[in-house]
């Protein structure tokens, strides 16, 4: 069954539309990865979908329910959490208060989510009381992630999670995200490194200016030529 | 020249306690209140108003501090609101009008006389050796303290007030956490008007009340958050302090009436030498 | 220090040069140690992932970032930590990646403000010198009406800059480039939001004003445009070069389809 | 008030329209084009009104000056001094936030109000100068101050005339452009600083003006004249009620925000002197309001331009 289900959606800014007609859908427990050449709308797609940007046309629904016009905080309180491809944590803040910020709705106590988010990532345990500004950029995305935990929730939204990150570190980042996948979290993610994220990945969309062009396995896309072609505007 | 340091710290105080409010607005609405300072008499001349229908003066400074935050909060709604989308100089200008009007519903109802909260005489005693202090004085400094102990308390440790943090340091992903940003904005006037209607009724009970006495506090006020680094509520603390005790020193050598002139050239001296604030350079809230 | 220049840019006919240039924001290093040579005359790419410092490169070459280390030539002359506008009168002009017209002036007005060394920008000719601004005003407005009927837009010459659609908003950007009289143009993402009739003009037009002898640097995702008109072809990965080629090795290199992929 | 009354009356009221006009035909050139925040326009009005009262009063035993000056040179230096200060102001806040500008323009109105205030060595403090002269008084023999609503009306059409052409030639364009965006008008090769500090000084030069015109025209100044809310708020008022940007707005916003402050102190004239504290302060309540409502319903003024045409998007070209 799908978590989420994405119909014919047309988005953008004021006039002009990003995003003409995708249609994605991705499943309880599944890993689905969204690539595609750069301003092929992928970030404007996840902001679609989490109430960012205003829907101009098409269907959105999570675990069934229509979810188009709904404010962030009420998303997050139906399950579905969001990682911004950058300036993902409060600089200011600890890491534990991001952490708690993650969870602001909740009004029960953390201490066992953050234990769990602790145990999954040991780096940022170690600074749980350093101002998360001093983070490098590996220690702010695993804490951008934890934080996206806190809610515990059904689906995880993640844009470029290897953005700007060191090969080793990134490596890290996605082996996080399939475990994080592992303990029963649905995940759609934006990846500009296609390959890795293929890899990975129970199936995949190719977007290419603002429509979805190829849709398969993650294997089956990786092996696909047309698909690096892409890329380099040989369509 | 210990005497001059100890009144800075009590003027300190009450700047401190007002640019802290102001800060803190700059932080996360992003523009410059110039009706903060009519806020803390707004504020003195509430107390003053229940202190006369009797009520006990503790009580008097909850309700004085209950009612201004309404106003603050009204005016938020019916007025700023407006203009969130539209840049911080409309905002400012705005503030400039709010502030005009809170000045003079104040004259309107009180006059422009000056008065006391009571008529009664505080003698000044030596504190220690060379400081001597009247009982009043003594209460605004603990007063303060412990104020400021509450708000660090209130933005370490409770839910709304890492919020705030949160909220200053980026709000669109506060949004995208799930803060609920408008009870945030709500809160951050609260926060703001309380402690600015403690400094007032503290400068009230120190000066006495005249209708502009908030509005003559504004260039301490600015120069204060700006020097702490706008934004950011620990600086305008030690901000305060330091342009409190700046303006109560140079009347040893200058004429008494320079004092906001004092604050205005070390805000433009720290606007030419480091206009990030000493506390500045990151975002940081310390 | 002349002299060492002169030296450094002996037998080159490099217009721009790029040397060793580095810049950091906090801990995060955009841009790491990028050489590049533009030569007088081309088309020239900047293409890569994003995040790959294009757009940081720009700002560097025309004076937005100061440099942490490292030179930029244009001419021979060493440019870099001189103001934007500095830089503009040497002959370098560039655009940015949402274009930024002034929206509350006609697009008259948003073509009249380029040219450089306008006797009436100084106030005291405007009052005490008006012939000699009236006369220098007639020959911009009748340039920036020509420019206007270049790029098809004469029509809406009295209209707001803020009411044109985006893709008239990317013509109006090459219509303000050509009013500077430049050397080189600096286009950030020039295709970002235009539809495929008008980008096929907007090539067009960037041919021709080629063939006048203006050179341009292009930072563009759309690949089509680039690899149309484009060459050479400058790849940028994680804040340096990495390669630089015609368009058929470039679109034939597993290197970068690699970088644009991940490796 | 019988009809000569009246007619004194309305000459009186124009002059002071005249100074306002000159005060916000100012503002309109670092705000309503440049987009400068200067909220420290009684600094510079109080500026050329005292330069122009120490300069031209007759020598006194008690304070600086009496130098008995002719009434035009101290004009031109009380207008230098204005434009000088703000050079000074410029210096550090024009490369920062507008918020800096206007925090620190307000500072030195007010450090320069307290100066006045305080050394009375300088010009008498708060009891202020008295018998500032006339100009050409000897000459006239007809009604004075309808010779003097004529010398005002000169300036404010010389003025006018001078911004006019000064804000419609190229140099108007650069602010405009900087008011709207300083990054691309930088990369159109623009030297920003430059452009503002002229803005600032010319605007400035002009409250400077129009303060000396009021001395000369009242004879008699005080700190208390230069308070901010009769010397800068109301203009701000004149000018976003008339229409920033536009110099036809600034004049039309002094004339009819000037007419309705006199309309209400009017008012204030006739309830007993018990209530006139409270009349005046309810005045300001209603210009404050009308701020506001401005503000919400019609931000770009009387005759200000829209922000974007309401025209309709033209469609892409196929």
């Amino acid at each position: 069954m799908a978590i989420l289900e994405v119909e014919d959606l047309v988005s953008g800014y004021s006039e002009v539309m990003i995003l003409n007609g995708v249609s994605i859908h991705c499943g309880d427990n599944e890993i689905v990865s969204i690539i595609g050449p750069n301003g092929a709308g992928k970030s404007t797609l996840m902001k679609s979908i989490f109430g960012l940007i205003s829907v101009k046309q098409g269907s959105v629904a999570f675990d069934g329910r229509s979810i188009i016009g709904m404010r962030p905080n009420q998303l997050v309180k139906l399950g579905m959490s969001y990682v911004p491809q950058e300036k993902n944590v409060f600089p200011s803040l600890t890491v534990e208060e991001n952490l708690q910020m993650g969870a602001f709705i909740r009004n029960d106590d953390l201490t066992g989510s953050m234990d769990r988010v602790f145990e999954l990532f040991p780096f940022i345990a170690d600074k749980r009381k350093s101002v998360s500004g001093t983070l490098s950029g590996g220690g702010r995305q695993m804490l951008a992630l934890g934080r996206a935990l806190m809610l515990e929730p059904r689906l995880l939204l993640l844009d470029e999670p290897s953005a700007g990150l060191a090969p080793l570190v990134r490596d890290e980042i996605f082996e996080k995200v399939m475990e994080i996948q592992q303990s029963g979290v649905a995940i759609l993610m934006v990846e500009q490194n296609a390959k890795k994220a293929l890899g990975m990945s129970d199936r995949g969309y190719v977007l290419v200016m603002g429509k979805n062009r190829y849709e398969d396995t993650g294997e089956a896309l990786l092996a696909n030529p047309e698909v690096g072609r892409l890329y380099l505007g040989g369509a | 020249m210990l005497q001059l340091i100890a009144n800075g710290i009590i003027f300190g105080s009450i700047i401190a306690l007002g640019a802290i409010g102001l800060t803190m607005v700059y932080g996360i609405l992003k523009f410059a209140n110039f009706a903060h300072g009519d806020t803390m008499s707004l504020g003195a001349y509430l107390a003053l108003l229940f202190l006369s229908l009797q009520v006990p003066f503790p009580i008097a400074v909850v309700l004085a501090i209950a009612v201004s935050i309404a106003v603050a909060i009204l005016i938020d709604h019916y007025l700023y609101r407006f203009f969130r989308t539209t840049g911080p100089i409309i905002l400012l200008i705005a503030s400039v009008g709010v502030a005009l009007f809170l000045r003079n519903v104040i004259l309107l109802f009180w006059g422009p006389d000056l008065t006391y909260y009571s008529r009664a005489i505080h003698l000044d005693f030596e504190v220690i050796p060379g400081i001597s202090m009247n009982s009043y004085e003594i209460g605004i400094i603990i007063v303060t303290a412990a104020l400021i102990v509450l708000v660090h308390l209130f933005l370490k440790k409770t839910r709304i007030g890492k919020a705030m943090r949160a909220s200053s340091d980026n709000m669109d992903l506060a949004e995208v956490v799930g803060i609920d940003t408008r009870r945030v904005i709500i809160w951050t006037w609260s926060v703001g008007t309380a402690l600015a209607v403690f400094g007032g009724i503290m400068l009230g009970l120190e000066n006495g009340l005249r209708p502009p006495m908030g509005w003559q506090l504004l260039l301490p006020l600015f120069a204060a958050a700006i020097l702490g680094g706008i934004g950011q509520p620990y600086g305008a603390m030690v901000g305060g302090l330091i342009i409190g005790i700046a303006q109560e020193v140079s009347t040893g050598f200058i004429s008494t009436a320079y004092k906001p002139a004092v604050a205005f050239i070390i805000m433009i001296l720290v606007l030419l030498i480091r206009p990030q604030g000493i506390f500045g350079g990151s975002k940081r809230w310390i | 220090m002349a002299l060492e220049m002169n030296v450094e840019m002996k037998n080159s006919d490099d217009l721009l040069k790029v040397e060793g240039i580095c810049k950091s924001f906090g801990k995060m290093l955009a841009v790491n140690q990028c050489s590049l040579e533009v030569s007088k005359g081309t088309i020239t790419a900047l293409i890569g992932p994003n995040g790959a410092g294009k757009t940081t490169l720009f700002n560097l070459i025309s004076g937005f970032h100061k440099p942490d280390t490292g030179k930029v030539f244009l001419k021979g002359d060493r440019i870099d930590g001189l103001r934007p506008d500095k830089i503009f009168h040497k002959g370098l002009i560039r655009t940015f990646q949402i274009s930024r017209e002034l929206e509350k002036m006609t697009l008259l007005e948003n073509l009249m403000l380029v040219p450089g060394q306008q006797e009436g920008e100084i106030i005291w000719n405007a009052w005490f010198r008006p012939w000699r601004v009236r006369a220098q005003e007639k020959q911009v407005k009748e340039r920036a009406l020509e420019t206007l009927r270049f790029v098809e837009l004469f029509h809406l010459k009295d209209e707001y800059a803020g009411n044109l659609s985006t893709g008239q908003k990317r013509l109006l950007e090459i219509a303000r480039t050509m009013m500077a009289d430049p050397e080189i143009v600096l286009l950030d993402e020039p295709g970002a939001g235009v539809n495929p009739t008008l980008m096929n003009k907007l090539i067009g037009y960037i041919h021709q004003l080629n063939g006048r002898g203006i050179t341009f640097l292009i930072v563009e995702h759309n690949m089509e445009l680039v690899m149309t008109i484009c060459d050479p072809i400058i790849v940028m990965n994680a804040g340096s070069i990495l390669t630089q080629g015609t368009p058929p090795q470039i679109r034939n290199d597993e290197r970068v389809i690699n970088a644009y992929l991940g490796d | 008030m019988d009809l000569s009354g009246l007619f004194s009356y309305f000459v009186f009221f124009l002059v002071i329209v005249s100074v306002y006009g000159l005060l916000s035909l100012g503002l309109n050139i670092q705000w309503g084009y440049t987009k400068l925040f200067n909220i420290g326009i009684a600094g510079f009005f109080a500026v050329g009104a005292y330069t122009s009262a120490i300069l031209t009063t007759p020598p006194a035993m008690d304070r600086v000056g009496g130098f008995n000056m002719p009434f035009l040179p101290a004009l031109v230096i009380a207008v230098l001094l204005s434009g000088f200060i703000a050079f000074l102001i410029g210096i550090p806040t024009l490369k920062l936030k507008e918020d800096y500008l206007a925090i620190a323009t307000i500072g030195i109105a007010e450090t320069i109000r307290l100066f006045f205030n305080n050394e009375a060595w300088l010009a008498n403090g708060v009891r202020g100068v008295s018998g500032i002269p006339r100009p050409f008084q000897h000459y006239i023999t007809f009604n004075y101050n309808l010779f003097y609503l004529l010398l005002m009306v000169v300036f404010v059409i010389g003025v006018y005339l001078a911004i006019e052409k000064a804000l419609k030639s190229p140099w108007g364009r650069v602010l405009k452009a900087i008011g709207e965006d300083e990054t691309v008008t930088q990369a159109m090769g623009k030297n920003i600083i430059r452009y503002k500090m002229e803005s600032l000084v010319l605007g400035s030069m002009i409250m400077g003006m129009a303060g000396s015109l009021y001395a000369h025209f009242i004879q008699f100044i005080s700190p208390e004249v230069f308070v901010p809310m009769s010397a800068t708020f109301l203009v701000w008022v004149m000018l976003i009620a008339g229409g920033s940007g536009s110099n036809k707005g600034a004049l039309l916003g002094a004339l009819v925000i000037w007419g309705l402050w006199s309309l209400t102190d009017l008012i204030t004239n006739v309830v007993p002197v018990d209530y006139a504290v409270k009349a005046g302060a309810f005045r300001v309540i209603a210009i404050a309001i009308f701020l506001e409502v401005i503000l919400l319903v019609r931000p770009q003024g009387i005759l200000g331009e829209k922000s974007v045409m309401k025209a309709a998007k033209k469609q892409e070209q196929e």
